[in-house]
């Protein structure tokens, strides 16, 4: 009823086009667009920006830009991890070499120095594919974070190795560092997310991303059709780890505060990953709704007690975590191997053609 | 070189134009396996070739070096009056050649409209950034690619299925699919794998009636394999023969029916 | 009432019993019971519980307000970490985040949020500076301070001895392992021997036959270890098998664990570990933990602990805590004192021997006093060493060269203030 | 520069024979035991067409129970005959929780539903048998622990006999585990899998059973694994990061290749320990063994995309 899309007749191929042809949907991302811009910054507590809503955008971002190689251009990476630190180092060099410039267009540039690492540990997929390609993509995961640890250039040869983001305004405002709040971080957060989901919205529903798809579902047809699967799997290389370095960024500026290099290790990717796949690759939407899971999952489970009134051993309730993700996991992919988002299509479409199913 | 550059009109009033692509002293090896052994033929512009040949002798190879998934290691390939330098497949498909497959080689994860819209690719230019903010060149480029991908999808009469998933569809669906994709490059040579592999004699009798009508309507030069001599025969103007990787018989339809060597290729006769 | 609406209630309750819970001291731990380092944290954190039951059992809390010692998980995971840090932050009056990574990110956030830091014996070293560093306290004594003391210990009193020898620095390739490295660098200029630093990656930590055939080419006259959890036992297997001597060998007091000595048992008699506390087995502390803890049942720990190195560290930085706490009290004649208060009470402690043993934990720590511009206290510590089946004192107390480690303080932490402007301060004069 | 790369290293080897000698050595071990676990993997993949990436957490799993089991005061051979028992559990609970439903999805499902093993064997796992750092009941098994000293060229070479047992009883297992594929009818079935599954289900034993052998084979390799490797270092959950050891023995060997498991294995454990002793320590700072193996199978990948014991692939359309 609510969602009944007939009666929406669409008179070009351009309204055909459009990004939402049922109006319905439109509707329902105001609704959450409203949501995330106007009531939960209003309302949210401390603990909520910090451990739900900040980290969930961000993690959604990381996976985005992971779908975009994995689910849109078939390459699957396991090294997601070493590129977010790769935009993160790049970050922190540059607010440090540069104190002027704004952190939010540093972080925004920390994104081309991923790509072009990215570029280069693509190539191998030229000539590799499948688990040989993935298990390659950990060269570079575990050769980027040891290079983080031993090249102190890096990290400013501070004492510890590790990098501590300053404080930096932008606007007159504390945007990073400890000085920053909760409320402007989030907003920088999101902006930046916004814009690149729109973006890569737009790059996957048009050429670029036919081309992508078309690599992943067969790319010797793809290539015989003319596509030229080099600039299609480096081009899906350079953008994902756009995305992955800004997200990378933004994980340590906008959120964490302070990094250090095995922080960038494999669990990381994996954690990614997990958010890709429970959310449904080859979508946006499922990035979004994997990161609620796995993001919010472990804390709803590690305050579940709390509010219960029960008393737990905090080293037991760990345990516990971390046996029903996994068996969260598996229990996900009997049910929905294509993730959260096609549960979601498939309720819409069900949706659509309520209260009048034939 | 004979009639390289004059046509001539069929019976039934098709117009066949000069030569466009010419294969010459092929030789193609895997290891030590010989799969296509000196041969040379010609395709002409408008016209319908067609290769037949028992398994195994060396079709889809040929096919293969046309499209330039393979490079032959002796002979040249001549398209357009010039001798083609080693080039990538994604190359060749943007110089105008585009082909289907034998077994169907659709991107099962798109729709029938995207696949389709994938044959368009060598005519879309937008940069990336225009595509980022779908604004400009990439909004136009959609929309008009859009209108000749659904001119393809009604000459074909797939509009009913355009928004399904392509892992959804029918076998001899997929294969029309396949088809609309191909002509959506609108190529200048269509080649066909086995266009009819797999169909039982309805669709076999659609798919030649939309064969014919591309090649009619749009005049599509058009060379397929095809392993069903009677369909051969009825669709093509010439017919290329092999056997064992090598050429056995060279003509129309009528000359290739009475070439004994052919005959014998297909009765399975000794030598 | 149905279920949704029960659990409802329920939130509402906990919701309202955190913001009542004024009437209590709450002491967040963000512990780690679980991964590669649990082996390690384990036996502390039993300790550090143990204390606070028995404080509440005997004393009915601390300054007659009751203390609710409770732990977060953190797995040693700095995001956990934070996590913890965030839920736990509103009603507690100290975080103590047991890990020199998440101490690093929590470190700025106490600034701001205003809750003083609790890192006693680990955490940054240039954490003594009260003055740049407000909110961060790291007594009884820092890795430098550890590292002179080892030095002095191998060198004799002005480190003569080291003069033309070699030293490899075996360490975790993280902010922890590092820690000590711009002091080790200092003394190996300034008495004039080698310093080898063979950094052991996480990866690496239980597989180091690589930097031990290094140990065997390079043959350093000593070997200094930096090691945490499943890396120290790691470490001595190797020095066991590749017969490097023991008594060469000496760690940081995270690598004087029992549990890791066990792995090798007699053949690692000899090696020997600095530490700010002594295992005492009969202190008076002992037996009442073991009537109003062990005895009730109200721990994870058992009879088999009392006297070991990690168990009773636990029970002494509790102690450190709740002398603190005292403090605070006393100095503004409430028992139910603020992050801020607390902050003057750790500034302010002192533990001098007679404090000790009215504590009843004589000879467990070495008496200290801590001040405004000074959070650290520099107990100065022992050598323990493995007797083949437990750790006994094996040296007199060190103290750390006060006059080198001080100026490098100083230094260290004006780089970090400056790196993190604008960095609050305090003026202690 | 050039010096330090090129001749510096090779002068250092035959300056020190012995120790170059006692280098090899502790590569070969770890190499003998980065085969074990490659070849864990081989077995499922061929079998399944899983990767599977819980084979690193089996290890810990296997060595664990063993040790948990004689803490209890079983005896130490009843304990290994229980872990057995219990690693044929787990295969049966795989096979049925886990893999039969998932039977036909895609290999990346798979291999995420390996990985959500992997952490549901982890928490369950530290639930059991807790977190800290367990002895290896090395000598109430009967293994050797003392080491015998060589003194090659005048130098010193230090066997460790657990090592020497290790090393022994890889290669028993390894050679049991051929004769078992190539002579007995399930072996057979399981090779055939690897090639053709109409094939393999055409001898007459279920798919079923199958996985769930191949599974329990995954599990006994895994307790070896972990017997040799806890003996080593200890019993920890640390230990699961060896697993990742075996990825690139897979990328140089081939998935389905037992003979490739086996000798890129040692050739990984062999020539990543000269790496490291002979340039990343002088010239890197040390801690290459992280990346080199995978560095060094991404490049021998760029040159033969089929690994070096695959076969040529020639794409057809």
């Amino acid at each position: 009823m609510f969602y009944r899309a007939a009666g929406q007749f669409k008179t070009s191929y351009r309204a055909d086009q459009a990004l939402f042809p049922v109006r319905q949907d439109a509707m329902l991302l105001g609704f959450i667009l409203i949501l995330a811009w106007v009531v939960f910054p209003l309302t949210a507590s401390e603990f909520a920006f910090q451990t739900l809503l900040i980290p969930i955008l961000i993690y959604s971002l990381a996976a985005l830009g992971l779908n975009i190689l994995t689910g849109y251009a078939g390459q699957l990476s396991l090294g997601t991890a070493a590129f977010m630190g790769v935009g993160a180092y790049a970050c922190y060099k540059m607010v440090t070499l540069m104190p002027w410039m704004s952190p939010v267009v540093a972080i925004l540039l920390s994104g081309v120095f991923s790509a072009g690492i990215g570029v280069v540990f693509g190539i191998p997929s030229l000539r590799i594919k499948g688990f040989y390609l993935a298990i390659a993509t950990l060269a570079a995961q575990f050769f980027l974070v040891w290079l983080f640890e031993k090249w102190a250039w890096l990290y400013n040869y501070n004492a510890s190795g590790a990098i501590q983001v300053p404080n930096l305004q932008s606007f007159g405002v504390y945007v990073s560092g400890p000085q920053a709040t909760s409320m402007v971080q989030y907003y920088v957060v999101l902006a930046v997310v916004t814009l690149l989901t729109w973006v890569c919205i737009n790059l996957t529903r048009g050429t670029t991303g036919r081309i992508w798809k078309a690599t992943r579902d067969m790319d010797f047809a793809a290539e015989l059709i003319g596509i030229n699967l080099m600039k299609s799997k480096l081009g899906a290389f350079a953008v994902s780890s756009y995305i992955v370095g800004v997200a990378g960024a933004l994980f340590v500026f906008m959120w964490r505060g302070a990094a250090e290099p095995n922080l960038f290790d494999v669990p990381l990717s994996f954690r990614i990953l997990f958010i890709a796949i429970i959310g449904g690759l080859g979508s946006i939407l499922g990035n979004y709704l994997g990161a609620i899971l796995i993001v919010g999952l472990p804390v709803i489970l590690g305050v579940l007690p709390e509010v219960l009134g029960m008393q737990t051993d905090s080293a037991l309730a760990e345990h516990l975590n971390t046996m029903i993700v996994g068996a969260l996991i598996i229990f996900f992919l009997i049910v929905e191997p294509h993730g959260l988002a096609q549960l979601w299509r498939l309720i819409r479409e069900k949706l659509v053609i309520w209260p009048f199913p034939h | 070189m004979l009639d390289a550059t004059e046509g001539h009109t069929t019976a039934d009033g098709r117009k066949i134009g000069p030569v466009v692509m010419e294969m010459k002293n092929i030789t193609l090896r895997f290891g030590g396996v010989v799969a296509i052994e000196n041969i040379s033929f010609d395709i002409r512009e408008g016209e319908i070739r067609a290769i037949i040949g028992p398994n195994g002798a060396g079709k889809s190879s040929m096919l293969n070096v046309v499209s330039g998934f393979y490079t032959p290691q002796e002979g040249e390939v001549w398209f357009r009056g010039q001798p083609r330098p080693p080039m990538k497949p994604y190359q060749v498909a943007r110089q105008g050649i585009a082909r289907t497959f034998q077994n169907i080689a659709l991107f099962e994860g798109m729709t029938v409209l995207d696949n389709v819209m994938t044959g368009r690719l060598t005519h879309m230019k937008a940069g990336l950034f225009s595509q980022a903010l779908w604004k400009g060149r990439a909004e136009a480029e959609e929309t008009a690619n859009r209108e000749i991908a659904e001119r393809v999808i009604d000459f074909l009469e797939i509009q009913a299925i355009r928004k399904t998933p392509v892992s959804r569809l029918p076998y001899g669906l997929k294969k029309r699919v396949e088809l609309a994709r191909a002509l959506a490059a609108e190529p200048k040579l269509l080649l066909l794998d086995e266009p009819m592999a797999g169909m039982n004699v309805e669709e076999k009798e659609d798919m030649s009636r939309f064969i014919l009508d591309v090649n009619d309507e749009f005049g599509t030069t058009i060379a397929l394999i095809e392993h069903d001599m009677g369909v051969v025969m009825d669709l093509s103007d010439r017919v290329v023969v092999m056997d064992y990787g090598k050429k056995i018989g060279d003509g129309t339809p009528d000359e290739v029916r009475n070439n004994q060597e052919v005959i014998d290729a297909y009765l399975g006769v000794q030598h | 009432m149905n279920y949704t609406a029960r659990l409802a209630a329920a939130a509402m309750a906990a919701t309202f019993a955190a913001s009542a819970g004024a009437q209590e001291l709450n002491l967040p731990n963000l512990s780690y019971r679980t991964g590669p380092f649990a082996s390690t944290g384990t036996p502390v954190m039993n300790g550090q519980a143990d204390y606070f039951t028995m404080l509440n059992a005997r004393d009915g809390g601390i300054g007659g307000v009751k203390v609710n010692a409770y732990e977060c998980e953190t797995g040693y995971n700095t995001e956990k970490g934070v996590e913890c840090y965030e839920k736990t932050k509103g009603d507690a009056i100290v975080t103590q985040p047991w890990s020199t990574g998440i101490t690093l990110q929590v470190l700025p956030k106490t600034n701001v949020d205003k809750i003083p830091i609790l890192a006693p014996g680990y955490g940054f070293s240039a954490m003594a500076d009260g003055e740049v560093f407000q909110w961060a306290f790291n007594m009884p004594a820092s890795y430098w301070d550890g590292a002179s003391m080892i030095l002095k210990a191998l060198g004799g009193e002005d480190m003569g001895g080291l003069k033309g020898k070699k030293i490899a620095f075996l360490h975790l390739d993280h902010p922890f392992g590092k820690e000590p490295l711009p002091y080790l660098e200092k003394k190996a200029a300034d008495v004039g021997f080698e310093l080898l630093p063979i950094p052991v990656g996480l990866k690496e930590m239980q597989n180091q036959s690589a930097q031990w055939l290094q140990i065997r080419r390079e043959r350093p006259d000593f070997v200094i270890m930096w090691g945490w959890g499943a890396m120290n036992t790691g470490a001595l297997t190797e020095a066991v098998k590749t017969k490097y001597p023991m008594d060469q060998f000496v760690g940081i007091w995270w690598s004087g664990h029992s549990d890791d000595l066990q792995v090798v048992g007699q053949d690692g008699k000899g090696y020997r570990a600095i530490s700010f506390n002594a295992p005492v087995e009969d202190a008076p502390v002992w037996a009442d933990i073991q009537k109003y803890v062990i005895e009730p049942g109200k721990t994870e720990s058992d009879e088999e602990q009392r006297g070991e190195v990690f168990y009773q560290r636990g029970l002494v930085m509790s102690m450190m805590l709740a002398e603190g706490i005292r403090a605070a009290q006393e100095e503004y004649g409430t028992g139910n004192i603020s992050p801020e208060q607390l902050r003057w009470g750790l500034e302010n402690i002192e533990l001098t021997a007679e404090r000790l043993d009215e504590l009843g934990m004589t000879g467990m720590v070495p008496p200290f006093s801590t001040s405004c511009g000074d959070h650290t206290g520099h107990s100065g510590g022992w050598m323990l060493q493995w007797d083949g089946a437990k750790f006994v004192k094996a040296s007199d107390h060190l103290q750390e060269n006060r006059d080198e480690i001080a100026p490098l303080e100083v230094e260290k932490a004006e780089e970090y203030a400056a790196a993190n402007a604008p960095w609050p301060t305090q003026d202690c004069n | 520069m050039l010096h330090d790369i090129f001749i510096a290293p090779f002068a250092d080897m035959i300056a020190a024979p012995d120790f170059l000698m006692q280098v090899l050595w502790e590569g070969l071990v770890s190499g003998i035991l980065y085969a074990l676990i490659a070849l864990g993997f081989v077995l499922i993949y061929r079998s399944s067409r899983i990767f599977n990436f819980a084979q690193g957490i089996m290890v810990v799993f296997a060595a664990l129970t063993l040790v948990g089991l004689h803490a209890m005061g079983v005896p130490a051979w009843i304990s290994v005959v229980l872990t057995l028992a219990v690693m044929f559990g787990l295969a049966v609970a795989i096979e049925r929780v886990v893999l039969r439903p998932l039977v036909g999805q895609p290999d990346i499902i798979l291999f995420m539903a390996t990985i959500g093993i992997t952490l549901f064997l982890i928490g369950f796992g530290e639930i059991i048998f807790g977190g800290e750092n367990k002895v290896m009941i090395t000598e109430e098994l009967g293994i050797p622990t003392g080491s015998w000293t060589l003194e090659p060229f005048g130098g010193l070479l230090i066997l460790e006999q657990k090592d020497v047992t290790a090393v022994a009883v890889a290669a028993m297992l390894v050679v049991g585990l051929l004769v078992f594929l190539n002579r007995t009818q399930m072996g057979r079935a399981i090779r055939a899998l690897g090639d053709d599954s109409q094939a393999a289900l055409s001898v007459g034993i279920s798919l079923r059973t199958i996985w769930v052998l191949v599974w329990f084979i995954a599990g006994i390799i895994a307790l070896v694994t972990g017997i040799a490797w806890g003996a080593r270092a200890g019993v920890s959950f640390a230990l699961e990061v060896i697993a990742y050891k075996a990825l690139p023995v897979l990328m140089l060997g081939g998935l389905e290749s037992i003979a490739g498991a086996i000798i890129g294995g040692l050739m990984i454990g062999v020539l990543e320990k000269l790496f490291e002793i002979y340039w990343g320590q002088p010239l890197l700072g040390g801690n290459t063994e992280t990346w080199f193996a995978f560095v060094l199978a991404l490049i021998v990948l760029l040159f033969r995309p089929q690994g070096l014991f695959g076969e040529r692939i020639i794409e057809r359309v």
